[in-house]
């Protein structure tokens, strides 16, 4: 149609590359996964629907319905007829099985579920199982952007003709195919959303997605083009301040958050989906006693911890059950609830913990055992993230104060993981829980993360998965958390979700600290639309699922007048 | 090196030093004199125990003597012909000569120190960061613990503005960042100095070793100065700091001194080099006075006003880098420490706080002013080591 | 003068490497100096006086050639003996501000060797001994000296403190090099004459180099003199007769050259003309006589192909290194 | 000896090997080996050094995705094929496959994004880096010789005085500190420039090309880097030419000029600047070569895409080709500009004569 | 002789030290005829220098002119003080009427430009096209033999001590002034070369006809090529005249010293004797003569009254209390 762009202009944020290293090959990075991110690529390249957390619903994007098939064994999603390419042509069944093919070529989790994806029709597409039937996999269907065969299609043709001889992604001819791919760089970048944009339109300072008319959602957006600035949090906060960003995605600390409150910015706050968990090598004795864990657990006070984390922005773990607080309810069932431990401050229980396993306070105040061995341990945080830095320093004072021994160590951030897969660490600080309506991937971070997904010889945590150690007899946890979301009955899923929390807040293989949140500065003079505090949309956390995703395609944001 | 700070014992110790020089100025009707020397031991001795009281006992005891000594005559200088002179002198005397003449020269370097302005202001300068982190600890307490009592109603945070309880702020975690500029220092200003002692060694004994023994020592030692120096070395600094994980900032100092004395070490090789060809050099070789004594004797005197100098600038340049590598993330020391408190201040965004500001600011300017008393302070070095200036012995 | 000479030097040739460049400075040097005489250097700027001296100091080695002291070479001493034959060879800079150390006080400057080598036992008689040092160089009284600086003392005082301390060590030979080309006019002789004491109070050999002609003819009235050139030594004998009689083209031009301090004689005198003023580099010396280019005798075919040797020419009491001379011709003026 | 010596010399100045030996020792012949054989030295040491660090590309990687929300799973999944690296491959073997490459000038590919060459990035943002640190280092050089030339010119006046003590003032602070305080205080406080618009290299819809628009918005994104390092540094060159001027002011024939009657511009310029620099000639070489190793916090503030925010970045993602790459530019840099403070200072001071060195 | 072009009348000047004023300059006064060669001699450290700069007006700030007059005749026969001259004024006389040679050669040319640009700057800074600086430049290179066109274009670097001293010669003369005045101009080199300077010196005055003020502490320079004769002696003229009167029939005891210590070449053994002691403090000199403390012939009045000035033979200016004994030894001398 022969429309002419929405005036208003978007002002955000995104740390995308500059080029050379920016490129619009979905497959490589550098690409649009890392220069528009979870929040902006869907703008681009739409996914076939939306996730809705409030209601646990799926919206339409580009399919038009979606469901599993009568047996199971299978799911199929169809396409709206009326989606179409930027370039004019029309969205397919040939660009979803275009983009499932180079994605099995690059070894998509997608394929840990699906076998196979079959073109039913020219709209209908469906995904083959290779066991059960799965609602992740769902979700990971229907959330996964779609890229044009237009663009791909040539090297999705070679992958599925390599697929067909059978060989595996060792071969060369894999590798190859791989290798070529990854060094594709595509001229123009066709969108299925209303935003597009060239290299051209990627500067130092901030890159433009320019509206385009072809879109399902090109009447509706209000925008007609959105500026993402670049830079990180420090180089972006000048920005937000004097006024020239409608919203940014960067994590600021609250004393810069104050700031924009005072200077008049809206904050919302939406679930970040993650908090910091103190983590223990199991391989260094005492932190394989679950009594010396507990007792960790219960002198450090969590509210003290979160507010020092990140002021407001972050709430103390309530229910320590290895499940994101927020989802504590949805996910167990209520007698399992009933059971948590809540680990209340308590120097008491504590001490009476500690004393069980044969420790005794020493003339400096310290606690140690018989042979004079003290509580003490090197800690190592990243120093560059601020609120597990604070969350550190915190908990870290705290044990002090009750006779622990521990000194703190700042790395720089990429080093911190690095030690914990090679174990080289006492006690550290990462990442608990995830942004997913999905037991079993909560318990994933960072039971499975930092143990059963890692190589052979990277001892990680040290946490023994497969036999560990609860009521006096052993359990296959790694097993038990495998088969939480597995099949399609929820109730059944609540069970085991329930048997696996009680486990991990019987034994505290880790300690959850906090739970932070995304408090996110709005401009209000440069954006109309925002919803009201207490929206259920807010529930959607930050990141892929963001709401002005929704809310910008769908035109409920607009530029204020 | 602090180690001692400030205890009453030292105080004692400083005490009863003191009383050496004060006796002796009022036996000798040298008040004045006598009375600074009691207030330097004092001082000195509450600073580091024995370790300031006793070698200020010398250097004060000296500076009376220096003054009751002016007007007695030397039976040496004195006489005008060889046959009534009395060589003969007692230990004692020799002592009270020694110290006499060690006192002169005190006062000799303390007039240095005073002529140039600049360079006096430096040394206040200095001397002000020394005795804040010296006393400073006596008044003010050191506040490592987060403090949430002080949480204000409503506050999100616990950041203060400057107030009259705390003049300078709140950090974010409460606490007061006097104290930390206070304690933050010392950390900072040991591990440069550190830095620079060892570069500047390092350089000293390189430069002089290329400059005396020449030939394949000199061109080795240029070598390696010159691949040294040609590494990119910010990054370089950046990637071995990661790698080495320094447990003690020892290491780190370590790791500035290998890097950085390529520089000084030419400069030194060319001042050795010059003062090997001069005459006086010659002279001490014709009378076969020993390589110990041509390099401590002729050339390290007339070289220590330049090595002082250019070990200030190590210093100074070693802060730099440390505080540059904090900046980056790589944060090897622990708290309190001013680099940690700028690095700290900008992941909290205290930048971008008007509560947080002094926070971000004061560690700043702490460092920048013990930057410039460092370079001022170099203008006063030269007079000082100038043995022009120096007035008979 | 069938004396064990002090040192002797045969066919030494130096030669310093700059910037990869080799400057050959002396080059067949020969020359014996004998206790207790007075032998002085002369010549033009850069000519190998200083470097000669060193030598004879044993401070530079010959790159080739041998260096006789008490007629053995050095290497055949042992360390102690090594150690006391350098100490006897003493030298005395030119420039009194540059070879006393700005750090030290008189008294130490003196006192060091005293110290190093044991020649005082106690500080009694260190003190002592620099009184009497500084009596004997006249610096009285020696009281108001000791304590200080060298910058606080005058250039003369400053040149009688270097003596001094060369006289520290009980040297037998002194090499001036230049020592009052630096200190004024008006006290020159006074140095001198004090060296000519010291040299009969202690027997000592003094090895003066110079460049003022004038100079050199009076404090070596009695000794030798040795006329160099690029280096090479061209002429050496008696000073008297090298005065009175110079044989050398370049001597001849050199003293007729020099300006008498009485106008009379001055005005009178007649200086010898050279072919050219531009002095040859060491790096480029010209072939056979390196004096050639400028002599206003030169004889093309003889003195610009072989290099002449210090050799006695007939009707001359001093050696020379001039063929023409030595073969007995006559100097003719060049294109006549 | 001598006259057979210097005649079979002349003669030898024709034959193969003298003339083989007057190029080793000439002048150019030395400094391109020695050059070369520093870079090399350099880049072997910096090679093996990088892959001592913690982390490789595709490990930080899975963090980052993570960090972004993707489970373990999805991240690890994306990251394993995105790179065409192996991290088991013995580090001797990828050293002779660098230089291999290198020898044929290649740089290799960017690890973190396949495709892109070292070359090209470099390309892209050497020259920003170039442009500010280069203008920054003109402008802070020129100004602090003449200021430095000005103060000891007339000194102890008040000029002198007041110069003077900024000047120390000045170079007691580190340039990040400069950066943020520009950020803060002109930009967020005072609102003297919007901070937005200063980001960048350049305005992001302007046409590159030799148009006078995109040269002005150059020079305005430019300004504020630019304005750090020249605040940083001019203090150090200020109270350095200063005393080289003093020292060249009392030397003899800056009086005869005075006494010829010369004009004090003639004499100030010709005389006494051109001497009184000499010294400081050195100096700026082995700056030029530093500054560019230099600017990474700096560029970071200002978002500045110069050479020290990609290596921020590539460091940060353990981008071994691309670090190895702006490593070994740097590595040249310093080598080149020492013989360029060679060259001018052969050509400033015609004493110094290059072959002789 | 014929007209004054340079009066001196009672001049002085003094440093401001930090121990108080150095009187550098004292009461001088003296005349300077057209074509006359004056030269001034004394130790170093009398203010012979400082003198030279009070001329020209050169001193450095913490110098003062304390009292005096600085006539110059034009050769037009304007009159003039040089001391009342606007700064621009000085700029436009100096070079054109007076121009000199500095001591120290080595340091007086930049060593970073060329020649030529030195002349151009010069001819430039007083109205001389470069065409004209540069026929008038090449002119005078020709005159105290240089090779022209080869020197023109050189950097100093590239030319000797004795060439660089020429071309100061030339760069001095290229004004055509009246009067030179030469502070040391030969005493860093050497003999030969000190010859040609002074032949090229002689023939210059000869041909272009100028005063020359010639500043040395060589006596024997100052015999060969001065008409007159001034003694300096700590900031004073002392004794002025004619150089055979003062050669031959000093009267002040200083310049008798002097005399006795200056070595000749051609005469033979000579009995030489320095004076004792150094030169006074000019901060605080003695009182009375201030020669009086190194005097050999000071007697009680010498050390009380300042002697007056005396007039011998309408040109011999003198201020010694002992001038009869003096003439009478030094007449013994030369009759011996
Ligand atoms: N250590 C050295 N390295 C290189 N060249 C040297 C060295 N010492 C002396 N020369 C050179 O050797 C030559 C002779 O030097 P020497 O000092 O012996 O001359 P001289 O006759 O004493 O001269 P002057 O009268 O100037 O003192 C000079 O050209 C000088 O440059
Ligand atoms: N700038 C100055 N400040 C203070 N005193 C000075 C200064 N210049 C020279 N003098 C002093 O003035 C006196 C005369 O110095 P001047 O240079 O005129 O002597 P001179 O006769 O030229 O000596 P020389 O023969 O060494 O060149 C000396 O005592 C000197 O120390
Ligand atoms: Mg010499
Ligand atoms: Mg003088």
């Amino acid at each position: 149609s022969a429309q002419d762009a929405p005036e208003g202009t978007w002002f955000g944020t995104w740390p995308y590359r500059l080029p050379p290293d920016h490129h619009l090959n979905a497959y490589a990075d550098g690409g649009p996964n890392t220069n528009l991110g979870n929040v902006y690529r869907e703008l681009v390249e739409l996914a076939p629907a939306f996730y809705i957390w409030s209601d646990d619903s799926y919206v339409p994007m580009l399919a038009e319905s979606w469901g599993f098939t009568e047996d199971g064994s299978a799911y199929e999603i169809t396409l709206r007829s009326d989606a179409m390419w930027s370039n004019g042509s029309m969205v397919d069944a040939d660009d979803v099985v275009t983009t499932y093919a180079l994605g099995k070529l690059t070894g998509w989790s997608q394929f840990n579920y699906i076998d196979e994806v079959e073109k039913v029709d020219d709209y209908t597409v469906r995904f083959h199982f290779i066991g059960e039937p799965s609602l992740l996999a769902e979700q990971l269907i229907l959330r996964e952007p779609i890229v044009a065969d237009d663009t791909y299609g040539e090297y999705a043709a070679r992958a599925l003709e390599l697929f067909e001889t059978g060989v595996d992604n060792t071969s060369d001819e894999w590798q190859a195919l791989l290798t070529e791919v990854r060094e594709f760089r595509p001229e123009e970048y066709i969108a299925s959303g209303p935003y597009t944009y060239t290299l051209d339109d990627v500067g130092d300072s901030y890159m433009t997605l320019k509206w385009q008319p072809n879109s399902i959602f090109s009447d509706q957006v209000q925008f007609g083009e959105l500026r993402l600035w670049a830079g990180e949090t420090d180089s972006t906060t000048p920005l937000v301040l004097s006024g020239e960003i409608a919203h940014s995605t960067n994590v600021y600390p609250p004393a810069t958050v104050e700031t924009f409150v005072e200077q008049g910015l809206r904050i919302i706050t939406i679930p970040r989906g993650y908090g910091p968990a103190m983590l223990f090598n199991w391989n260094v004795s005492p932190w394989d006693k679950v009594e010396v864990r507990q007792a960790v657990a219960l002198v450090i006070n969590r509210d003290q911890n979160a507010f020092v984390t990140n002021g407001l922005g972050a709430v103390g773990t309530e229910y320590m059950a290895g499940i994101l607080d927020s989802s504590v309810e949805t996910m167990l069932p209520q007698d399992v609830i009933d059971q948590l431990d809540r680990y209340e401050y308590d120097e008491e229980r504590a001490a009476a913990l500690l004393e069980s396993v044969g420790y005794s306070r020493n003339s400096d105040g310290i606690w140690a055992d018989a042979d004079g061995n003290t509580l003490s341990a090197e800690w190592i945080f990243p120093a560059e993230f601020a609120d597990f830095a604070g969350a550190s320093q915190d908990a870290i004072a705290q044990l002090n104060a009750f006779g622990f021994d521990i000194t703190a160590r700042a790395l720089p951030w990429q080093e911190v993981p690095e030690n914990i897969r090679n174990g080289t660490f006492e006690l550290t600080i990462w990442s608990w829980g995830l942004a997913s309506p999905f037991a079993a991937r909560h318990f994933n971070n960072p039971l499975q993360r930092w143990v059963t997904a890692l190589d052979d010889n990277q001892p990680g945590l040290g946490i023994p998965m497969t036999e560990y150690p609860y009521n006096g007899e052993t359990v296959n946890l790694d097993e038990m958390i495998n088969n939480i979301n597995v099949g399609l009955d929820i109730e059944a899923q609540k069970e085991r979700a329930g048997e696996v929390a009680l486990i991990v807040n019987q034994t505290m293989p880790y300690v959850p600290l906090n739970v932070i949140l995304s408090a996110e500065p709005f401009n209000t003079e440069k954006i109309n639309g925002l919803p009201e505090d207490g929206d259920p949309i807010l529930l959607n956390p930050t990141g892929r699922d963001h709401f002005i995703k929704y809310y910008i395609l769908t035109g409920v944001l607009g530029p204020a007048s | 090196m602090f180690e001692t700070v400030a205890t009453t014992t030292g105080l004692i110790i400083g005490f009863f030093c003191g009383l050496l020089p004060l006796g002796l100025g009022i036996k000798y009707q040298q008040i004045k004199p006598g009375i600074i020397g009691f207030v330097a031991c004092l001082l000195s001795g509450f600073a580091c125990g024995m370790w300031g009281g006793v070698p200020m006992i010398i250097l004060s005891t000296s500076v009376v003597v220096s003054y009751i000594y002016v007007n007695r005559q030397d039976p040496f200088t004195s006489r005008q012909s060889l046959d009534e002179v009395d060589f003969e002198e007692s230990t004692q005397e020799y002592i009270v000569r020694q110290m006499a003449s060690l006192g002169r020269t005190i006062r000799a370097m303390s007039r240095g120190l005073l002529r140039n302005k600049g360079g006096f202001i430096g040394f206040l300068g200095i001397m002000f960061f020394v005795v804040m982190t010296v006393f400073g600890p006596l008044v003010i307490e050191y506040e490592g613990d987060i403090q949430m009592d002080r949480r204000q109603p409503g506050a999100t945070t616990l950041l203060q503005p400057p107030s009259w309880e705390y003049p300078l702020g709140l950090d974010w975690w409460g606490r007061d960042i006097v104290s930390h500029i206070v304690y933050g220092g010392q950390n900072l200003i040991i591990t440069s100095i550190q830095a620079g002692v060892m570069s500047t060694l390092i350089a000293v004994t390189l430069g002089s070793l290329a400059a005396l023994l020449g030939g394949l020592v000199d061109q080795l030692i240029s070598a390696l100065s010159n691949f040294i120096l040609t590494i990119p070395q910010f990054p370089l600094l950046l990637v071995l700091a990661s790698i080495l994980e320094f447990d003690n900032s020892f290491m780190l100092a370590v790791l500035l001194a290998v890097l950085s004395w390529p520089a000084l070490m030419r400069a030194v090789r060319a001042q050795v080099l010059s003062l090997k060809e001069r005459d006086y050099v010659e002279a001490a070789i014709t009378l076969d006075l020993g390589l110990y004594h041509i390099i401590m004797r002729e050339i390290f005197p007339n070289m220590i006003s330049y090595i002082a100098i250019n070990f200030i600038f190590a210093v100074r340049a070693a802060m730099y880098a440390i505080v540059g590598l904090v900046l980056l993330g790589m944060s090897p020391l622990t708290e309190p420490d001013w680099g940690i408190m700028i690095w700290n201040s900008r992941t909290q965004g205290a930048f971008y706080s008007a509560k947080g500001i002094t926070w971000a600011l004061a560690p700043i300017v702490a460092i920048a002013l013990f930057q410039l008393s460092l370079i001022l302070f170099t203008r006063s070095l030269e007079e000082i080591f100038n043995p022009r200036l120096r007035k008979g012995l | 003068m069938s004396q064990q000479p002090l040192v002797e030097l045969h066919g030494v040739y130096r030669s310093f490497e700059k910037e990869r460049v080799r400057i050959p400075v002396l080059q067949d040097i020969h020359l014996n100096v004998y206790p207790n005489e007075v032998l002085c250097l002369v010549g033009e700027s850069g000519c190998g006086k200083t470097t000669t001296g060193k030598i004879i100091a044993s401070l530079l080695d010959a790159s080739e050639g041998e260096v006789l002291y008490n007629g053995r070479r050095m290497a055949e001493y042992d360390r102690k003996e090594r150690s006391l034959i350098r100490r006897q060879m003493q030298l005395v800079h030119q420039d009194p501000f540059a070879s006393l150390n700005p750090a030290h006080t008189i008294g130490q400057i003196l006192g060091y060797p005293l110290k190093r080598h044991k020649m005082v036992n106690g500080r009694a008689e260190l003190r002592r001994r620099i009184w009497e040092l500084l009596t004997l160089v006249d610096l009285t009284p020696p009281g108001d000296i000791v304590n200080k600086f060298p910058h606080q003392l005058s250039g003369g005082q400053r040149q009688r403190v270097s003596i001094a301390r060369a006289l520290t060590v009980n040297p037998k030979l002194i090499v001036a090099d230049e020592a009052v080309s630096m200190v004024d006019v008006s006290i020159r002789i006074g140095i001198l004459k004090m060296l000519h004491n010291l040299r009969d109070m202690f027997n000592l050999a003094i090895v003066f180099i110079t460049h003022d002609l004038a100079l050199a003819k009076y404090f070596a009235w009695e000794g030798r003199i040795a006329v160099m050139y690029l280096g090479r030594i061209v002429e050496i004998g008696r000073t008297q007769d090298i005065i009175a009689n110079p044989a050398h083209p370049y001597t001849r031009a050199l003293l007729s050259a020099v300006p008498e301090a009485d106008p009379n004689l001055t005005r009178k005198k007649q200086p010898i003309p050279l072919r050219s003023d531009e002095i040859p580099r060491l790096t480029a010396i010209p072939p056979g006589c390196a004096f050639h280019p400028r002599c206003p005798f030169y004889q093309p075919g003889v003195c610009d192909v072989s290099v002449p040797r210090l050799a006695q020419a007939p009707g001359y009491a001093q050696d020379t290194a001039c063929i023409p001379l030595t073969t007995g011709e006559q100097l003719v003026p060049y294109g006549t | 000896m001598a006259a057979i010596s210097t005649a079979s010399s002349q003669k030898d100045t024709h034959s193969f090997f003298a003339r083989l030996k007057r190029v080793t020792k000439s002048y150019t012949f030395r400094v391109v080996i020695q050059g070369i054989v520093t870079i090399w030295l350099a880049t072997t040491f910096t090679f093996f050094l990088i892959r001592l660090l913690p982390g490789n590309p595709i490990s930080i990687k899975i963090d980052q995705l993570m960090q972004q929300g993707y489970t373990l799973e999805e991240a690890e999944n994306q990251a394993a094929t995105l790179y065409d690296f192996n991290p088991d491959q013995p580090v001797l073997e990828q050293y002779i496959v660098y230089l291999g490459k290198l020898l044929r000038g290649d740089l290799g590919e960017s690890i973190t994004s396949a495709g892109t060459s070292v070359s090209q990035q470099i390309l892209r943002f050497l020259p920003w880096t170039l442009i500010s640190v280069g203008t920054g280092l003109f402008i802070s050089f020129s100004l602090g010789m003449l200021l430095g030339i000005m103060i000891a010119y007339w000194r102890g006046g008040l000029l002198d005085n007041v110069v003077t003590a900024l000047a120390s003032v000045l170079s007691g602070i580190p340039d990040y500190v400069f950066a943020i305080l520009i950020i803060l205080v002109a930009g967020v406080q005072l609102q003297l420039f919007n901070v937005g618009e200063m980001r960048g290299g350049v305005n992001p819809n302007i046409e590159a090309g030799f148009t006078l628009e995109y040269i002005a918005s150059i020079i305005k994104h430019a300004f504020l880097p630019i304005t750090t390092y020249v605040l940083a540094t001019i203090g150090v060159w200020t109270l350095s030419m200063k005393s080289s001027t003093i020292a060249t002011l009392g030397e003899d024939y800056i009086n005869v000029a005075k006494a010829r009657g010369l004009s004090e511009w003639r004499i100030l310029t010709a005389y006494v600047g051109r001497n009184a620099m000499l010294p400081l000639v050195t100096r700026l070489a082995i700056s030029i070569g530093f500054v560019l190793s230099g600017s990474v916090i700096v560029e970071r503030y200002f978002e500045y895409p110069g050479l020290g925010f990609q290596l921020a970045r590539a460091v940060g993602s353990r981008d071994y080709t691309t670090m190895q790459g702006i490593f070994l530019v740097i590595t040249v840099a310093v080598v080149v500009s020492n013989i360029l403070a060679d060259l001018m200072l052969s050509w400033l001071d015609p004493r110094v004569t290059l072959e002789e060195k | 002789m014929s007209n004054v072009v340079l009066s001196v009348k009672n001049l002085s000047m003094s440093y401001l030290a930090a121990r108080g004023r150095v009187r550098a300059v004292n009461n001088v006064s003296f005349d300077l005829h057209a074509g006359e060669t004056l030269a001034i001699i004394g130790e170093s450290g009398c203010g012979k220098s400082s003198l030279n700069l009070t001329l020209i007006r050169q001193l450095p700030t913490s110098a003062k002119i304390e009292s005096g007059q600085l006539l110059y005749t034009k050769r037009d026969g304007q009159q003039l003080d040089i001391l009342q001259l606007s700064k621009k004024g000085l700029q436009k006389f100096l070079w054109s009427e007076i121009s000199m040679v500095f001591q120290g050669a080595l340091n007086a040319l930049n060593p970073v430009i060329r020649i030529s640009d030195m002349v151009y700057d010069t001819g430039k800074a007083h109205g001389l096209s470069k065409a004209e600086s540069r026929k008038q430049a090449l002119d005078l290179f020709e005159k105290v033999r240089l090779d022209p066109m080869r020197v023109f274009r050189a950097y100093p670097h590239e030319l000797s001590g004795g060439m660089r001293q020429r071309v100061l010669l030339a760069l001095a003369l290229l004004l055509r002034p009246q009067v030179v005045i030469m502070d040391e101009p030969t005493t860093a080199v050497d003999i030969l070369t000190q010859r040609s300077i002074l032949e090229v010196l002689k023939e210059l005055r000869r041909e272009l006809n100028f005063s020359i003020l010639f500043i040395s502490h060589d006596l024997a320079i100052a015999a060969e090529i001065a008409d007159t004769i001034a003694t300096m002696y700590a900031g004073e003229i002392v004794e002025i005249g004619p150089v055979y009167e003062v050669f031959y029939h000093p009267r002040h005891a200083y310049t008798l010293s002097l005399l006795d210590a200056a070595p000749r070449l051609s005469v033979g053994a000579e009995e030489l004797h320095s004076i004792p002691g150094s030169p006074p403090d000019l901060i605080e000199p003695p009182a009375g003569c201030k020669f009086h403390e190194r005097c050999r012939l000071a007697t009680d009045i010498c050390a009380h009254t300042v002697p007056p000035i005396e007039i011998f033979n309408g040109n011999h200016r003198v201020s010694c209390h002992h001038h009869q004994i003096v003439r009478k030894e030094r007449e013994e001398v030369i009759q011996s």
